[in-house]
């Protein structure tokens, strides 16, 4: 373990731009925090996390899969990718974290996507323990540690300094190079602030929440439960809830001629949107009551099944936050769930 | 602090379900905690008893709503309208949106509605209770002993703060009393925008419109946008996105959909509220209404029934187009 | 004339009854305007949707003038009125965000005035070259 | 996507001088879709449409493009040929290379660049075309007129004349309207009567025409070619078929003092009555508010004295309907009421009058018999002062009056005063101008006598103030040229009122979705090139409903308005401009935005059925464009939020297209 | 471009061939600029078609993994992919990638069995393949009954291939039926779930389903009361479709994803998932 006061964190961040792009949270004039690349200068937030989660530096909201020429009846395909420079993500949280491993079982499972995995080999992520959660955080639910993060290297906090470990090579092969910045430590003052984290999610509203009712195999069980009419019947429909979700990873691929050539393209798209399983034989999910279901059954059922019991949701709480209408999977888990206590 | 309670609320719904005048109630439901609430339909009196709401947090304009609920009903649905709902009902029932016959509304004063985030940014993460107390809001967190005691004019929305209207333009029946329009300075801030260079106006939109992912939560919660097909879901129009490639689409989003809602936009806010990003598209909506009443007269959409939006309309003395730089520079 | 020189892009929508009649005058009478000028014909200006004129913009364009006859002598009586709105409060909203309002215009033009509408198109292209490039309301992708 | 042949001509050197025509066609070769391209020395020509005909046979094209001259000189050509060769005609786009590229750009590189960037956006739009059928629709061979002054008389004859029925709907109880109340005519000076009153009788005898006298028209639904039209005719409680017209009634009826609205309420006449002595029809009309045996049943006097029998108290109301294929609105004028001009001391004084009771009061059938005398006393006025443009030009009144001009009053004034001095030399007349008009034939001529061989003393100034003062008439006015003000005691003050349009107009326009002006003039389809046209399709407009007009001018206009009736009624199907919006319901939302916006009143809502995702049904209301009504302005796709209204022809997509290809 | 095998990026297709089935159905064979078959496949296996500009659509390829030359789709007009193919002329350039989905078990389950192929208009397609490659291995499998049905003698599918090839071959019965009667037709006419009733097939077979849904559902229903079990009836939903890759996130019915664990479906495992296809 190593350590290194806060004053010099500019340092370090100094250092690993170096070698590579660094990406950590940045206030926005609105409030909110997003992923920015560090320049010197720019300042790193004391917010609990983004609005955006940090999905989109391995899966971006639009990316450009090739380009299209064509003359007459003949097509040229273009690979338009340059190559991917490494980089570096700063300050995720536990739940982030545990995010990359949910896309990762997607997006690495064959057949390999080679756009994500090309993003993948080329990011390091340093985690950061939570020190404030929220009273939508429920994480602890899914079984994630804000105390213990996981990525590249783990990072704490604390009033004065900060504390990283590597978990991985390219963490270690990282934390070298910041050798001269860091000092070794034990682990004494992390410990303490594990437990101070610890105390604090004993408090947490949502502590009780369970996945009992859900996983693999529930389908026929959940998938006519009534409460569905009733908690769907206020979504508008909008993306806001799969927008800002860590582990939400549908997509569509569209073409954007642009005049000269057929740009393809891959951008996030919504389970919760009317036309989002519109294909040729029609379209499969036609009521909003439908699209609903379908994203969480897909979080706490079908996901799990295909994952060894793994949930598609890490807690973080954005969408709690975000939802217009402050329908979320907290009160989905609630209602669906809560019947089988009854 | 709302002047109306919960408890008044219940028993209106509840007689009026109970004397068979409605056979639902729209309504907000109690959430997860004392901020987030979520728009219900309640069928009984029972459910009303147990699951609704009513605080500093129920901002949702239920008018749109209508549109869906209103047909599905057997009988009347019984919807709450603040003032500045009002003026939807009012717009979508010049659109024939839904039908006027199949809703029963109980307009309900408003004192403002506070606005969470900026709750959470006196006070932090970690909210566990909020309650009103007269002038004040008192919260609770995880990370304070003592409540902390806000004052409920620092925490009011940014369409509260700038309220244009505390009078009903549509109700069949009125809980507490009748209000006023208000002269806000609801357009000060697009004016303060209006003064700047060129440079900063773009600078500004730039950074803002940056921030948008394009979750369509404004558009989907707009009750000025109830196309059957928006012009973005639809591959035919040739501007169909899904998400914003770039600067450009981000521009091309929310001006074609301010454009279109243009002389329609009642000024509720919800675009602005909903957004994840907190990207003040009220202002846009704004500066067209601004635009519409220095050039063609005053005029606030939905204040009656069967107005003639200003788009659709003319007088042959109109300003030519290229005045209209003329008459900003004349603002700023 | 210069190899470098900068083009602009100008694309001018023009109702079918007066102003690309006027345009045509213009040709008849051999009176010259910049080439970077292309016509678009639609049967009256008030057909011409905004999303024509950002699309026109994504595409490259530096400049979108939009052509109809004089208000009161609409073809169709009134289109010309509607068209006086819609791109005063267009406009108004485009130098809202900041975008050069010089790149978007509206004219007049008669059947008889051919004269007007190559003047118009010379001050316009003009202007627009002044600007430059259109760099706030540009799709990169589109770019050659 | 379609096979397109591109077509470039030279047009001569027209535009092979400036556009290199072989590169252009070589160029568009490879666009999309194009599967042949070629260029010829005059395609317009017949060997030139001839190897259109060719190409569209031997390459099965499906869409034409030809790079030539402006759309506006050859497309009509162009979508023969493609007809001829079996293609529907409108796949056929123009790309303009002379006009707006060979002829205006000097330089054969520019040109040439500018000319494949045309053609490219005509492929492009040529690409998403789809074939048109222009729709057809029946007509109903009858016209309509609404109003029965010498607008309708002449536009009903005229119609009548060429074989069709017409029917005339007048409000009051005899055709005529205000030229049977004048005396002389300008600048003629020969008699109202005279002229007018054969054209009643020829009226009413024409087999072809009906006239509805004492009704309205209360519902217009329907289009160009197919009107329905509702008329009410207003119980006259006489029976129009038996009444013979012989007056015993009136003559008999003991209700004598109601104000006569003939004579402008200058003197009586009686409950029930005949406007005039040469009215058409020549039936007698119970006026229900005077009449005692309407209004409480006691008299009777007129049934008991008629002996036809055609007194019928119970009669009502009666609604008719008819069809039509078209519609003339001649609704014709009123002077405004003088209400709001005190200066003038109208209301004050009897001897105040407006020219149309000064009309009345020379009228040897009016209220004097035709002698010039006061109202107040009877007496023989010595100094007659006339005032031109009361509320007419009032710019800084127009809250008063109107702004615009009315055109027939400097005229008619000058015809009084130079009647009145021509048959009282004794008189002293002043007329007081702010301009004197006189554009017509034989206009200023005219004017010239009333002042040069009647000594009418024409005064340029306004009178600021009458007012009345013993038995005379203080009238305090300014001489502009002598720079002086004037005081002249008069007999008499005639004020040349401004007409307006009658009131009826407005509902009526409303009904027929025409579009009207702020002074609720009827608009013209064009101010010069269809100026009897409403613009609505199948509105015909005729007289002063359209603007202030005197009768050579409204006659003219209504032999117009007729002769553009007959041609849509010698047709026996109607083909429309199929570039006509069309809404898709599917994505309509019945927002009314639409029909806010079109002048032609063309989109109507219907409430239709729909599924729903959930397997229900949903009944929405979404706009249905009537194709035989709308002209394709465009003016609806913009309005329409959902971009469901689309027109054929100009569709969103393909002026994309064409934005796309420019941009290229 | 040089990793050819990405899972996103296409391979250039020319297409060779078209061919008019039906009103509304066209055949396209399919090569490799060079004139070879892009990639190999199995039986009821699907390709990724697209068009640049237009869009990619997903279809099952219905020529027999036995034809080693070239590929062919059959392709109902029904979007604007299949549009815009439906205009394509031989020597239109086309990019495919694939094979996507899991084959029908020809090699295992099928082995040794009757088999029984029931198709309804263009779900033919699908089959056609299946029934090729059993035909191209005939002595590996039982006998073949083909029961085929159309709206009308216009709409069948393949009509010549049927009359011509698959009629005459032994051990395969072909039976055809079209929906309404039509003049120069003396075949059967009725709907696809009564013929089959009325055929009355011997139940210790297996049997392949494809064709619009309510014929599916309604066959279904008829084989089962004839007595067939649902565990020897296969179907394939590749129309619902998007990547192919099973990442994109919409072909799933409950926690399978057509384009991974289908598109080829046993009836009974059907049955497990939820009622959303």
């Amino acid at each position: 373990m190593r350590k290194c006061s806060l004053d010099k964190i500019n340092l370090i961040f100094a250092e690993i731009a170096k070698n590579a792009e660094l990406y950590l949270p940045v206030d926005q004039n609105d409030g909110s925090a997003a992923y920015k690349k560090w320049e010197e200068g720019t300042a790193w937030s004391n917010k609990l996390n983004t609005v955006k989660s940090p999905k989109d530096f391995f899966f971006p909201q639009t990316e450009d899969l090739m380009q299209f020429k064509t003359q007459g009846k003949n097509i040229e395909i273009v690979d338009t990718r340059s190559a991917l420079q490494d980089f570096v993500i700063f300050g995720v949280r536990a739940c982030d974290v545990k995010s990359f491993d949910i896309l990762d079982r997607v997006f690495l499972s064959e057949p390999v996507d080679s756009f994500y995995a090309s993003r993948r080999k080329h990011g390091v992520i340093i985690s950061l323990a939570c020190t404030r959660p929220s009273e939508t955080c429920f994480c602890k639910t899914f079984d994630i540690d804000p105390a213990n993060p996981t990525g590249d290297i783990s990072a704490w906090k604390t009033e004065s300094e900060i504390f990283f470990a590597a978990n991985t090579e390219k963490g270690a092969a990282l934390l070298d190079k910041l050798s001269s910045l860091t000092e070794e430590c034990d682990d004494a003052a992390v410990l303490e602030q594990k437990e101070k984290i610890n105390a604090i999610m004993d408090k947490l509203p949502l502590k009780n929440l369970t996945t009992d009712a859900f996983g693999g195999g529930k389908t026929n069980e959940l998938f006519n439960a009534p409460e569905w009419d009733e908690l769907s019947s206020a979504c508008l429909g909008c993306g806001t809830c799969t927008f800002v979700c860590p582990t939400c990873q549908c997509y569509d691929i569209k073409d954007f001629n642009t005049g000269n050539g057929v740009v393809r393209f891959r951008c996030w798209d919504s389970c919760m949107y009317s036309d989002f399983t519109k294909m040729a034989h029609g379209n499969n999910r036609l009521t909003q009551k439908e699209r609903f279901r379908q994203r969480f059954m897909h979080k706490l059922v079908y996901y799990p099944e295909n994952n060894d019991g793994l949930f598609s949701c890490v807690g973080c709480g954005r969408c709690l936050a975000k939802c217009p209408i402050s329908m979320n999977i907290v009160k989905v888990m609630k209602k669906i769930g809560g019947k089988k206590d009854e | 602090m709302q002047k109306i309670t919960r408890d008044q609320l219940v028993s209106k719904a509840s007689e009026l379900l109970s004397n068979g005048t409605v056979c639902c109630v729209l309504g907000w439901g109690m959430g997860e905690f004392d901020y987030d609430v979520t728009p219900t339909v309640f069928n009984t009196v029972e459910e009303l008893n147990n699951g609704f709401v009513f605080n500093d947090f129920c901002g949702a304009n239920f008018s749109k709503y209508l549109v869906s609920k209103a047909a599905k009903c057997d009988g009347k649905i019984l919807v709450l309208l603040k003032p500045c709902d009002t003026y939807s009902f009012n717009q979508l029932l010049t659109e024939h949106r839904f039908d006027r016959e199949k809703v029963y509304v109980v307009g309900i004063p408003c004192e403002g509605m506070a606005d969470v985030s900026k709750v959470k940014a006196i006070c932090g993460e970690g909210i566990l209770a909020i309650s009103s107390n007269g002038d004040n809001i008192n919260v609770t967190t995880l990370y304070d002993e003592n409540p902390i005691v806000i004052n409920a004019a620092d925490v009011l929305a940014e369409r509260c703060v700038n309220c244009k209207s505390k009078k009903h333009v549509a109700y069949d029946e009125l809980l507490g009393d009748e209000g006023e329009v208000i002269e806000s300075n609801r357009f000060d801030e697009v004016a303060r925008l209006e003064a700047m260079s060129a440079d900063e106006r773009f600078a500004f939109w730039q950074n803002e419109l940056s921030r948008c992912i394009r979750c369509n939560a404004c558009r989907d919660a707009c009750p000025a946008c109830t196309c059957e097909k928006c012009v973005f879901d639809n591959p035919n129009s040739g501007v169909e996105n899904k998400s914003p490639a770039n600067s450009f689409e981000e521009k091309l989003f929310h001006i074609i959909r301010a454009y279109h809602v243009a002389g329609r936009c009642t000024d509720c806010g919800e675009c602005s509220r909903v957004c994840p990003q907190n990207i003040p598209l009220h202002l846009l909506n704004r500066k067209f209404i601004k635009d519409i009443n220095e050039f063609y007269g005053d005029y606030q959409a939905g204040e009656e029934v069967g107005m003639r939006a200003p788009l659709v309309n003319y007088t042959t003395e109109d300003l030519e187009p290229g005045e209209v730089f003329d008459r900003g520079a004349d603002n700023a | 004339m210069q190899v470098n020189e900068y083009k602009p892009l100008i694309v001018a929508f023009c109702c079918n009854w007066c102003s690309y009649a006027g345009a045509d005058l213009a040709g008849n009478n051999r009176l010259a305007y910049p080439a970077d000028v292309k016509i678009i014909r639609v049967p009256c200006s008030c057909r011409v949707n905004p999303m024509f004129i950002l699309r026109a913009f994504q595409r490259g364009a530096d400049g979108v003038i939009i052509c109809g006859c004089h208000p009161g002598d609409c073809h169709y009586t009134s289109g010309n009125y509607y068209t006086r709105r819609r791109m005063a409060a267009l406009f108004s909203m485009l130098d809202y965000l900041g975008i050069e309002k010089e790149r978007t215009r509206v004219e007049w033009v008669s059947a008889a005035e051919g004269a007007k509408f190559a003047a118009t198109m010379n001050d316009f292209a003009k202007t627009v070259a002044s600007l430059g490039e259109n760099k706030r309301l540009e799709d990169l992708r589109c770019k050659k | 996507m379609q096979r397109v042949g591109v077509f470039v001509c030279w047009c001569g050197s027209n535009i092979a001088g400036t556009v290199d025509v072989e590169a252009v066609s070589e160029a568009l070769k490879s666009e999309p879709g194009v599967v042949f391209s070629t260029n010829y020395q005059y395609m317009c020509s017949q060997a030139g449409q001839d190897m259109i005909k060719d190409a569209v046979k031997e390459h099965n094209l499906t869409g034409i493009v030809v790079c030539s001259c402006s759309p506006r000189m050859h497309e009509a050509t162009f979508r023969k040929t493609a007809a001829a060769a079996g293609l529907n005609p409108y796949m056929v786009e123009i790309a303009n290379i002379r006009e707006q590229c060979s002829w205006v750009h000097k330089d054969v590189l520019t040109g040439t660049e500018k000319a494949i960037i045309l053609g490219k956006a005509a492929v492009a739009k040529v690409n998403l075309n789809t074939p048109l059928i222009p729709g057809e629709s029946p007509v109903t061979k009858r016209a309509l007129v609404i109003g029965g002054g010498i607008a309708g008389i002449q536009t009903a004859l005229d119609i009548a004349d060429a074989g069709f029925e017409v029917d005339i709907v007048e409000k009051k109880p005899t055709i005529g309207g205000k030229m049977a109340q004048l005396d002389k005519t300008f600048p003629t000076l020969d008699c109202a009567a005279c002229i007018l009153t054969p054209k009643m009788v020829d009226v009413a005898q024409n087999e072809k025409i009906r006239i509805f006298s004492y009704s309205e028209v209360t519902e217009v639904q329907g289009f160009v070619g197919n009107f329905d039209v509702t008329i009410k005719k207003n119980a006259r409680y006489v029976k129009e078929e038996i009444c013979t017209g012989c007056g015993a009634c009136v003559e008999k009826c003991p209700m004598k003092k109601i104000p006569n609205e003939f004579n402008l309420g200058m003197d009586n006449r009686s409950a029930i009555y005949i406007p005039f002595a040469q009215a058409v029809p020549k039936v007698a009309t119970i006026d229900p508010n005077a009449c005692n045996m309407l209004k409480n049943g006691k008299c009777g006097v007129c049934s008991k004295v008629c002996a036809a029998g055609a007194i019928d108290y119970t009669q009502k109301d009666e609604y008719i309907n008819e069809k039509y294929g078209a519609i003339v609105v001649a609704t014709g004028f009123n002077p405004i009421s003088m209400d709001k001009f005190d200066e003038f001391a109208y209301n004050q004084s009897k001897d105040v009058i407006t020219s149309l009771e000064f009309e009345r009061l020379t009228n040897a059938a009016g209220p004097s018999a035709g002698k010039l005398v006061r109202p107040s006393d009877g007496k023989h006025p010595h100094t007659i002062v006339f005032v031109q443009c009361v509320g007419s030009r009032c710019e800084s009144c127009a809250e008063k009056g109107k702004e615009y001009c009315s055109k027939i009053c400097c005229m008619y004034t000058a015809k009084h005063a130079m009647l009145t001095r021509d048959k009282y030399p004794d008189t002293e007349v002043y007329v007081f101008y702010i301009d004197v008009r006189t554009p017509g034939k034989n206009f200023d001529e005219f004017y010239r006598r009333a002042v040069e061989e009647y000594g009418v003393k024409y005064v340029k100034g306004m009178v600021g103030k009458v007012t009345p003062e013993g038995d005379k008439l203080k009238v305090q006015a300014s001489d502009l040229i002598a720079n002086k003000q004037l005081h002249i005691d008069a007999d008499l003050v005639v004020l040349a009122a401004a007409i307006e349009p009658d009131k009826s107009a407005r509902p009526l326009a409303t009904m027929l979705t025409a579009s009207m002006d702020t002074n609720d003039f009827f608009t013209e389809a064009h101010p010069k090139l269809r100026p009897v046209e409403s613009p609505t399709a199948g509105v015909f407009l005729s007289g002063a409903c359209q603007g202030p007009k005197d009768i050579p001018e409204t006659v003219s206009q209504a032999g117009a308005a007729a002769s553009k009736v007959i041609g849509l009624l010698a047709k026996d199907k109607l083909t429309g401009n199929p570039c006509v919006a069309n809404s898709n319901e599917l994505m309509c939302n019945g927002c009314s935005s639409c029909a806010n916006v079109c002048p032609y009143g063309a989109i109507s809502y219907e409430d239709k059925e729909f599924r729903m995702p959930d397997r229900t049904t949903k009944v929405r209301r979404v706009a249905v464009v009537n194709p035989a009504v709308c002209q394709g302005c465009g003016a609806c796709t913009v309005a329409c939020p959902s971009g469901a209204m689309d027109l054929k022809g100009f569709a969103n997509s393909q002026i994309m297209a064409e934005v796309d290809a420019i941009c290229k | 471009m040089n990793n050819i095998n990405e899972t996103l990026i296409p391979k250039i297709g020319v297409i060779t061939d078209v061919r008019i089935d039906t009103p509304d159905i066209k055949t396209f064979r399919v090569v490799t600029p060079d004139g070879k078959k892009a990639f190999d496949h199995r039986p009821g296996q699907c390709a990724m078609l697209s068009v640049p500009g237009v869009g990619e659509a997903m279809f099952s390829i219905t020529s027999s993994p036995t034809n080693e030359e070239y590929m062919e789709f059959s392709i109902k007009k029904c979007g604007c992919v299949t549009d815009w193919l439906h205009q394509a002329e031989p020597g239109q350039q086309i990019t495919i990638r694939g094979p996507y989905g899991e084959p029908f078990p020809v090699d295992d389950v099928f082995a040794g069995k009757d088999l029984l192929f029931i198709a309804g208009g263009v779900g033919l397609a699908p089959l056609r393949s299946v029934i090729n490659y059993c035909r191209h291995y005939r002595d590996r499998y039982g006998k073949i009954d083909i029961v085929y049905g159309s709206r009308s003698k216009d709409d069948l599918l393949d009509y010549k291939e049927i009359i011509e090839e698959w009629s005459t071959d032994t051990g395969v019965n072909v039976h055809l039926t079209i929906d309404n009667p039509q003049e120069g037709w003396d075949g059967h006419v009725g709907f696809v779930p009564n013929y089959v009733k009325e055929l009355g097939f011997d139940t210790n077979k297996v049997a392949v389903l494809c064709g619009p849904p309510i014929m599916i559902k309604f066959t279904l229903d008829g084989l089962c009361e004839i007595g067939f079990d649902k565990t020897n009836v296969y179907t394939t939903l590749e129309l619902r479709m998007k990547c192919g890759v099973g990442k994109c996130g919409r072909c799933n019915v409950g926690a399978k994803y057509v384009c991974k664990d289908g598109p080829v479906f046993r009836c009974d495992e059907l049955e497990e998932l939820p009622s959303e296809y």
